[in-house]
């Protein structure tokens, strides 16, 4: 996609009827929250940042539809998810509570993330399936293709869900990961959160192509191009997806195109407020209950920030701990 | 006890620790039918179906990358990398991911894999007889075997496999079918992070590992016969973890040290074992802990090329004379 | 392409005019020569494997009509040649005398090509543009695509050609290389040599799809699949290749497609004799010639074997040459 | 002559390389018009133009390869990547390409790349913060490269630039912006191979180099003042070439040495200077030679934790107070 497409695109057509989606006013509700949620702990976030209490991290703004509609496809507990960085809407769309974002973002020791030991948002959760993220970018692609080469062995039903950028797909890791999923058939589904630009590097330096899912037809998978910002049409694709890869049908890539919105200003591609206009014109929610909502969710957020402010730094004496199995023979002392 | 070869046991190793756990696969490249470049997996398709012995794509960071994630969804992944210089290719997937994902996770995550690779001199020019271990024992969260003879193969890679961390498992090539040694019959494991005392000495200890201990042996018996010189050899075996306490009391012991590898010697692991005696053995030390090791040169192919960069058995055997006469 | 599509591909079909190729008697023969050349070597390679005076190397047989009809297409000492160990026809195409092929598989002292310091085969002459080759599958396409990129930015004609197997597709290499030429329209061809195996392992467990050349559109540049086999099929597509690449149009991805042939029994796809049955149906060659060429070569080449026997082992004391430059201040000693 | 901070001086090195020789060119990520993470290259791109710039894509291995087939296409790459982590990306093309090329071709092809990488401690967590000097250092063919001061960093990357050979030029990132120091204005290279003593002193000598330089001169004055210590510091400057003969020579004089790095004390670099002093100064030395340096630990991100895991002026303190007691 080059920068241009993101302007020739339209934004916010959500629709079920034209999907052919059943969902009901509890589902859409549901995940109008969670993209409420996404949006206020991120600007929690970004307000950490700009005041100077917290490095590293990137804002999901834009991202979230994308996220949660993929999210909402999945089956927790059985399914693999492994992000990157950038997937903070995902993370708590899975059920990961705002307070552990936030003791992570502060490297408290109680961070259950990483334990202070990463970077804010190298996201991890063995509860919910979320696999230790990697600072560097690309590299779980194939630790994808290897959960779901492990599931087929295992005769187990889990599909790997992974997340990455347009910028990913330079690294060679994302090639030999396609290729393996693809020639195996594996339940892999790879989603391209494509934001047109990575870092300071637009889509038209990285790659020839115009849409990452161009590449699909190399691997023998399907390539699927879908508005990111449609949370709609994100479930149904992320839905297709799923439902091939449980049925042994193999990989999908999935391109969620999305943008890539500045922290401050009101944008019209913005996710939030096209969910918001559909449930508004659905009648599903009013102005009044939405206020209320956002007010609910504040205070929950401002609780569970104020609890991570609290919490107390990590301690030394723990740092040696989780470098090595301490079972068995082989259990050592540090050199 | 029956005689068998390095490959052979390591074979052996493969398929013990296959029919006891069936969460062992293999990976690799032409490790199936054609049972790898040097056999170490001959036959082990046939006996355990395709399921369990997967030949990869030409890829190595996707072979490491592949095992990593399906040591994530429960398997025990043993990947084979054709020749060690191949994994360069896979540094990405083993120094910043397989090494990490324990401590990054807060244990929540493991790695559990083996990765081997026939790897050093014997033949093959630059890049296909590099020793790579000093890369590995510098990276906090790899565990670092390289056996030497047939027994300590087959329970080296038995613990390796069995080990809940990644373990970077390196075969001295050029010794897979010599030298022939005793394999016990009984099942047994040789646990990581303990030498080995392969002969003992009073004059001089050489402190070594994989290929170079058939050396060291060798040295030692002409050192015995002409010089009368006794030398003691210690195997480390692993490199991390490393057994200190034995390095030391051999040194302890001798007074006299000298580290063999092949590798090369400039910033080799040599250089960790000789700055460790020289610390902590250092009122024992009557003469200066000696380095022996590769030339600062790639490994050329022609055999009298390779010779002339290699160290061997006659390169040790003038550096311990020249310790003890020091 | 699937291991059975070697048994439907039609071999030896050769045929001018059908290319609309205005190629001369001249032409054909010197091709003939190199074809036959590359044969006879080879064969005398492959004996003395077998008598175990050398090992390391790959045979060509079957690739030479595939790697001369490119070397016929190029401008020898303006482009670069960058190989792979199987690419003996191409290097004796491009002028490199038996000599210094015998002189490198017996790893004598005088070997032109890597002075004993590699395994036979890794192909190497500054004189002749040819980029020292790796014993690492898939590196030297990033560096052909790093030579055109010099060339672009320094106004120079060079296209480089590299060659590699269907194997080597598989790295992650491979995709970085051309994403990287297709994204900067860099003049390179990309020659895969698909003998629909690597060592023992079938393109059918490498890769899911059906050509090598399915993925040039991943990269936004022509794949273009040709009979490796038909010498003048080959000619034409790489001189489409070259003049694309050198009008600017950027690189090209081609698959020549060949038997991996045995070394010992004829062959109904080998590409020499197919070569041979058009010269005779043309009439440009008799039988009497194809003999008396023939045993011209072979003695020619005998000389060259029999002085590579000869020739002294590498000297120990010249080991140490060439590992730096020794020019200026940062010449140094051995560590 | 002006003051300059680090990162001034390296952008001044190379805005005078790209001036003096056309050939000169920039590849990495995002180094065009954002001027790379550490802004090393703002306003290259504005000054020499797009073709000498370039905005790579995502892709270390590809980085490095194609600045090593630019290099034989005549030009003269050097290659920024992002966070020294990030090379092992590029180990193969690195280690059995670049630094192979030479001596494969019988000197035909050559490979004069500089491959600068920002390396070491101060925030960023195990995967942004590796000391991966060690890796290189081993590996013959590469020159490696790691200055400490502004001035050096400028007359380094001169030096690293007109190299004919593969350098890894790493960054210590953390002194990025201080210490901020003279930088002659006249044109001058730093030769590679020649270490710098930086505090003359004669009770013990420290030898370090990078980060740990300005450690190490804060340490010397604490010693000085507090126990009427006068240690010597020897920045080695490259560590490959090393320059054996300056550090001898201190060691001579000081009969006692500490090696000290931010890296991983074990399998370090510091092995290798610490395993040379011990032998070739073995009759000089009035105490064992210490090596501090890092724990075997990845390096965490919250800063309480990576305090706890890298070294710095309190540790060597303690080490030269427990040598000189000795
Ligand atoms: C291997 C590696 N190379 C480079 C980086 C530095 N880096 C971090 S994010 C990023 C851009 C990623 O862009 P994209 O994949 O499009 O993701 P986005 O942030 O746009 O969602 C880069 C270059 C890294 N973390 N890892
Ligand atoms: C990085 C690397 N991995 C593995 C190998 C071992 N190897 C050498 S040739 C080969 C097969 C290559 O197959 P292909 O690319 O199809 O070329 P072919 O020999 O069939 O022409 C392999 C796996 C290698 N040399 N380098
Ligand atoms: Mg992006
Ligand atoms: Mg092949």
């Amino acid at each position: 996609m080059r920068e241009s497409d993101h302007d020739l695109l339209r934004w916010a057509r959500i629709d079920a009827r034209r999907l052919s989606l059943d969902v009901s006013r509890e589902h859409l509700l549901r995940w109008y929250r969670q993209m409420l949620l996404a949006r206020l702990v991120d600007d929690r976030l970004a307000d950490l940042r700009a005041g100077g209490y917290a490095s590293g991290g990137a804002s999901c703004r834009g991202h979230e539809a994308a996220q949660i509609g993929c999210i909402a496809a999945l089956s927790i507990g059985t399914d693999f998810i492994l992000p990157y960085y950038r997937d903070l809407a995902a993370m708590l769309a899975l059920g990961m509570p705002p307070r552990a974002i936030f003791l992570n973002q502060l490297s408290r020791g109680s961070d259950p993330i990483s334990n202070g030991r990463m970077r804010p948002a190298q996201w991890n959760s063995r509860a919910l399936n979320v696999i230790s993220a990697s600072g560097l970018v690309g590299t779980q692609t194939l630790h994808a293709a290897g959960i779901a080469f492990a599931a087929r062995i295992r005769g187990e039903a889990a599909v790997a869900l992974t997340f990455f950028g347009e910028g990913a797909t330079s690294q060679g890791d994302f090639h030999e990961a396609l290729n393996f999923a693809g020639l195996h058939h594996l339940p892999v589904i790879f989603v391209c959160e494509n934001n047109g630009i990575a870092l300071s590097t637009p889509q038209g330096t990285q790659m020839p192509v115009q849409h990452v899912a161009d590449r699909a037809a190399a691997y023998g998978m399907p390539g699927v191009i879908v508005d990111g910002t449609d949370l709609l049409a994100v479930i149904a694709t992320a839905r297709d997806a799923f439902a091939n890869a449980r049925a042994g049908k193999g990989p999908t890539l999935i391109e969620v195109v999305v943008p890539r919105l500045a922290t401050d200003a009101p944008d019209p591609r913005d996710p939030v407020l096209a969910l918001r206009g559909y449930l508004l014109s659905r009648q599903d929610l009013t102005d009044a209950q939405d206020e209320r909502l956002r007010a609910d969710l504040g205070i929950m957020i401002d609780a569970a920030l104020q609890e991570a402010v609290n919490a107390p730094s990590p301690d030394p004496a723990t740092v040696a701990e989780h470098l090595f199995s301490d079972s068995g023979a082989s259990s050592r002392k540090e050199a | 006890m029956p005689e068998q070869s390095m490959i052979a046991a390591l074979r052996a190793g493969l398929r013990e620790e296959m029919a006891r756990d069936a969460r062992v696969v293999l990976l690799g490249e032409d490790i199936g039918a054609a049972g790898g470049i040097f056999n170490a997996t001959q036959g082990l398709r046939r006996e355990f179906g395709e399921a369990r012995v997967w030949d990869m794509p030409l890829a190595e960071g996707a072979i490491v990358g592949i095992s990593i994630g399906a040591a994530m969804g429960g398997l025990r992944p043993v990947a084979e990398i054709g020749f060690a210089d191949y994994l360069l290719g896979a540094m990405h997937q083993i120094v910043n991911e397989a090494a990490k994902l324990r401590y990054r996770s807060g244990g929540e995550w493991t790695c559990p894999i083996v990765i081997r690779a026939p790897y050093g001199g014997g033949g093959g020019g630059p890049d296909h007889t590099q020793n790579v271990e000093a890369f590995f024992a510098h990276v906090p969260g790899l565990k670092v075997v390289i056996p030497s003879s047939p027994a300590d193969m087959k329970g080296l890679i038995k613990a390796a496999i069995r080990d809940g961390d990644p373990v970077i498992f390196l075969e001295p090539k050029r010794i897979y079918h010599d030298p022939v040694g005793e394999v016990p019959d009984a099942e047994y494991i040789v646990p990581l992070g303990v030498a080995s005392v392969c002969r003992a000495g009073t004059d001089a200890s050489v402190i070594t590992y994989g290929a170079m201990v058939k050396e060291s042996l060798a040295a030692a018996e002409v050192l015995a016969a002409e010089d009368g010189i006794q030398v003691e050899v210690v195997d480390v075996r692993t490199l991390q973890p490393l057994d200190f306490a034995t390095i030391a009391t051999s040194v302890h012991k001798t007074t006299r040290a000298v580290v063999f590898h092949e590798a090369v010697r400039f910033a080799g692991f040599g250089a960790e074992i000789a700055a460790f005696i020289a610390e902590t053995c250092f009122d024992d030390l009557a003469s200066p802990v000696l380095r022996v090791g590769a030339r600062s040169l790639p490994t050329p192919a022609a055999p009298e090329l390779e010779r002339a960069v290699l160290p061997h058995a006659a390169t040790l055997i003038d550096a311990v004379r020249h310790l003890v006469a020091y």
